[in-house]
């Protein structure tokens, strides 16, 4: 089934068992994002400390993808220098506008090549990017404070 | 002679083809936009091949034909929906001509009819398509008129229960919808445009979802203006109508300026050119009037009465399947009285955009969120649906296999 | 690779019918809109056959496909006039893009660079089409703004010595074409831009008679806004394009109010999607988008400065001609330098709807009137013209038979 | 040529010498019509007299054919009873809408019969109708004097 390159096995467990989808009590910063065509919705808070992304909760609304896609990312980037992070973000928005031409590298985005295929289905790269704009524009916001 | 989809998919070149690695193409997403038949693709591509020139300039053949094109094709639209052919005023789309409407009611200076002053009321309702609320919304700011609304059943149906109070001898305008895009209601205006007309108010009909899919006669339902578009009725993209009382169009003030909507022009100062011309500037969306037409022509052949009677068969036989599967939830009413063929719907916790990738992945087309009515799905307490929705082309077929593919998904994502 | 008309011609499948009992086509009424070649028609029926659903909805394949479709006709059409891809937003005409403007500019508050105040100016020329005449005294009409224009010399060109007093720190938003659909005189922008700049204002470019006809690009000429119409370049009716600089359209509010135009919408309220997105509610007009794409590829691949050249030959052919022929009045400039293949002219006492009834009975499509440029045709001193318009697809032939059917009218009428 | 369908010499004759094309001093009404699409402009003053039209003259520019037009109409119409120039008129205007079909009544229209060939020309239907229309407007307004 085509599909299962879109669903694979990380994505639906994610989805399943979304990771830090608790919103904290404090944060640096606070931000909502929305995706207008489907109206999934996301909270995100992100502290920031020394460079270092020290925490990232959130709660919304969404698709498989776009759950899964925020709970891998906190998974992935909690711990991370802002400055990795930001490479890791750079590599995952060029995997996701990537048409399905590149695998994505695993070094770098671990379980987040997992979405891969998402970047063969145009209409789905809002969502698996929801989380992700979250996380930039939060973390930008955090280090302006 | 009986309804026959089947033959009818054949004049509908699209379901020749297949749909993600091979499979059948079961299209339910007419509501968004409706395929189109030969003869309509041969019109507009004829237009071009034979008889393309600037309609309504210059003596010479051709644009004396691309003339008799367009303005045939008013013609055939204007009985389709028992107007006059001066009535009709071609747009871009229905979005177009509803903000036409609420531009020109805008521009309207003292002393026109359609004046509006700060405390003047515009009704709409919970179930409006953005298109036919937020021009709306902006009308009122521009100026301090006041935004009311009928609200929405739990049912889906329209809350009359208040009309006095929602209507009253303050409204200027009731802008509503004929066919919810998203329950499918139908909604019953008799009551509501006699309200309307009683406070002296005019009556506009967003027709988008009812023109296409039931036979629509402005006399008999004794409107004032009435939209829709092409492309949700088998015709081309780029191509809208806007009905109005011939009366109410001569004083409504003109919104698009421009080439031959004129009756004079100097450096400071034009005057206008008689409905419709006057709000139909520029070179005409010549080729797709033309295929509209042919669109028009292509459904009254079939029948409006059939192709409405099918789609309740349709939607009956999808609701009442749909209702067995367990955890779905039909948004909108659970009868096919007062009910058109889309039909909406949640399932358990499986978010509608999950579902419609896998309804695709089986070649279904399906459209999901908040189908630009973003108040009403707040409103049924839901984030997003999933939308089902039924044409002259769909077969009962088409219903099985959407069922047994929600069964599966829910499988696959359980 | 010579240019090669004829050859060109046969890409075109209205030339292969016949006028007025069997004569040859002479079409040269390109000006008011231009014929179509088979890949763009083709573009537009395979549209529907084979791609047809609702763009930016729905997450099935038809639906990504004609997604798909009509953002890489978006690309192709930006890179055309030198844009960038967000700053493309399809219209239904230029007179819709121009309108939009006047509009949204219209509806701009205190705070917005737009915001024009009472006092404020804009400014135009004698030489503008109703579509970027009419909007603007409406706008001045609405804010009080001062509508100003730069006047036209007996030679037909801008006359620009008084350029400082016209243009002054009041002014707010100039608004000029770039080819005269009358005179065929092409206005260097140069000196005008720059004025327009030093004072704070923005430049509009009615681009209607140059996209299709030569190079533009909008980085080269420092512009604003830009607007021209399918249909005028070999693509489709119903779609025409704005570009506007990217911070501009960012600021600039929207025109039209519906679907996908929304970040967010609630029964009062609503905010806006990003541009191009803000400035497109609705199912946008994708066969013709679609078709627009492949008219832009078309006349790239042959070559805008080759086409340019190629009417700049026919021009000259044309005046030379037509200035041997007594009593014959070219209105317009007479020499090939900044002007294209629009040639207006005037036969003695005949009139225009006379010759151009003549030319028609031999197979020459040419236009009449004041072509939308009413104030214009006034200020030159005539009551109404013949215009014969060039393209890419006419011959020195179709010249030499319109000159021998001038002559041939002078003996009918004489 | 199918263009002399058209170009009748009647035609041509009040072209080349309209009637009555010299604006009256006196007048029960005067109307100044326009045709829009080609600029052709009429001013046309009309004199009624116990329910006769005992004068009718003009000024104008215009083709050929709303030229002709509303010179042949003056011929036609002046001694005639309002009564009888409705007539005329209404049959002038059928014949014009008739894209062909009919020969009009040349009883009724003498000349103006000429302008039969103009029905096939729709474009062209507004210049014969022109005169026609400020007639009807004009002897309106001068018995409602
Ligand atoms: C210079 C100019 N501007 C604007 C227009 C209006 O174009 P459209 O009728 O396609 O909107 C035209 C064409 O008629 C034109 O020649
Ligand atoms: C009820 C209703 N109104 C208005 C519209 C807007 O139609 P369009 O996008 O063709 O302008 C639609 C379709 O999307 C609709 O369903």
């Amino acid at each position: 089934m085509q599909l299962d390159n879109l669903y694979q096995e990380v994505i639906l467990d994610h989805y399943k068992n979304p990771q830090n989808k608790k919103l904290s009590a404090n944060y640096d910063a606070q931000v909502h994002h929305v995706n207008p065509s489907c109206g999934d919705e996301i909270d995100l808070n992100i502290t920031v400390k020394d460079g270092v992304v020290e925490a990232i909760t959130w709660d919304g609304v969404g698709c498989s993808i776009s759950q899964a896609s925020v709970s891998i990312l906190t998974d992935l980037l909690i711990g991370k220098t802002i400055t990795d992070a930001y490479k890791i973000y750079d590599e995952f928005v060029a995997l996701m506008q990537s048409k399905g031409t590149v695998e994505g590298n695993e070094d770098l985005l671990e379980d987040a090549v997992a979405l891969a295929g998402v970047s063969k289905y145009p209409a789905r790269i809002k969502c698996a990017l929801l989380g992700w704009m979250a996380f930039k524009d939060a973390s930008v916001q955090a280090q302006a404070k | 002679m009986a309804f026959d989809a089947v033959a009818i998919r054949a004049d509908f070149p699209i379901f020749d083809r297949k749909i993600r690695d091979g499979k059948r193409l079961v299209y339910l997403d007419s509501g968004a936009t409706s395929q189109k038949p030969n003869v309509v693709i041969d019109a507009e591509s004829n237009f071009y091949r034979l008889h393309n020139a600037a309609a309504h300039r210059g003596a010479h053949q051709l644009a004396e034909e691309a003339t008799e094109a367009i303005e045939s094709a008013r013609q055939v639209v204007s009985e389709f929906i028992g107007g006059q052919e001066d009535e009709i005023v071609f747009t871009k789309s229905s979005t177009e001509a509803l903000n036409l409407l609420a531009y020109s009611i805008g521009s309207a200076p003292k002393g026109n009819k359609f004046h509006l002053s700060a405390g003047d009321e515009i009704v709409v309702s919970e179930m409006e398509h953005h298109a036919n609320l937020i021009p709306w919304q902006q009308l009122a700011a521009r100026t301090g008129a006041v935004l009311k609304w009928f609200e929405v059943t739990p049912e889906g149906r329209l809350d009359l229960s208040d009309i006095n109070s929602v209507i009253t001898t303050k409204t200027k305008i009731v802008a509503l919808t004929h066919q919810s895009n998203v329950l499918g209601t139908i909604n019953l205006l008799d009551e509501l445009v006699k309200r309307t007309h009683d406070v002296g108010a005019v009556f506009i009909l967003d027709a988008c979802q009812s023109v296409p899919h039931m036979p629509v006669n402005v006399v008999e339902l004794d409107i004032d203006f009435l939209a829709f578009s092409g492309h949700k009725a088998v015709g081309p993209t780029g191509v809208g109508v806007l009905w109005g009382r011939s009366n109410l169009l001569a004083e409504l003030p003109p919104f698009l300026f421009g080439g031959s909507m004129i009756e004079s022009v100097t450096m400071t100062d034009a005057t206008w050119a008689p409905a419709p011309r006057k709000f139909e500037p520029g070179v005409p969306n010549m080729a797709q009037i033309v295929g509209l037409g042919e669109a028009v022509k292509y459904l009254s052949k079939i029948g409006m009465p059939a192709i409405h009677n099918h789609e309740i068969e349709l939607t009956k036989y999808a609701i009442a399947n749909m209702a067995a599967i367990d955890s779905l939830r039909v948004v909108g009413p659970l009868d096919t009285n007062m009910r058109g063929g889309a039909v909406s719907f949640t399932l358990g916790e499986i978010h509608p955009h999950d579902l419609g990738q896998f309804l695709d992945d089986a070649g279904i087309a399906v459209r999901t969120g908040h189908h630009c009515a973003w108040p009403l799905t707040r409103k049924m307490g839901v984030p997003a649906t999933t939308r089902a929705s039924f044409y002259l082309y769909n077969t009962l077929d088409d219903i099985d296999q959407l069922c047994t593919s929600i069964l599966a998904a829910q499988k696959y994502f359980g």
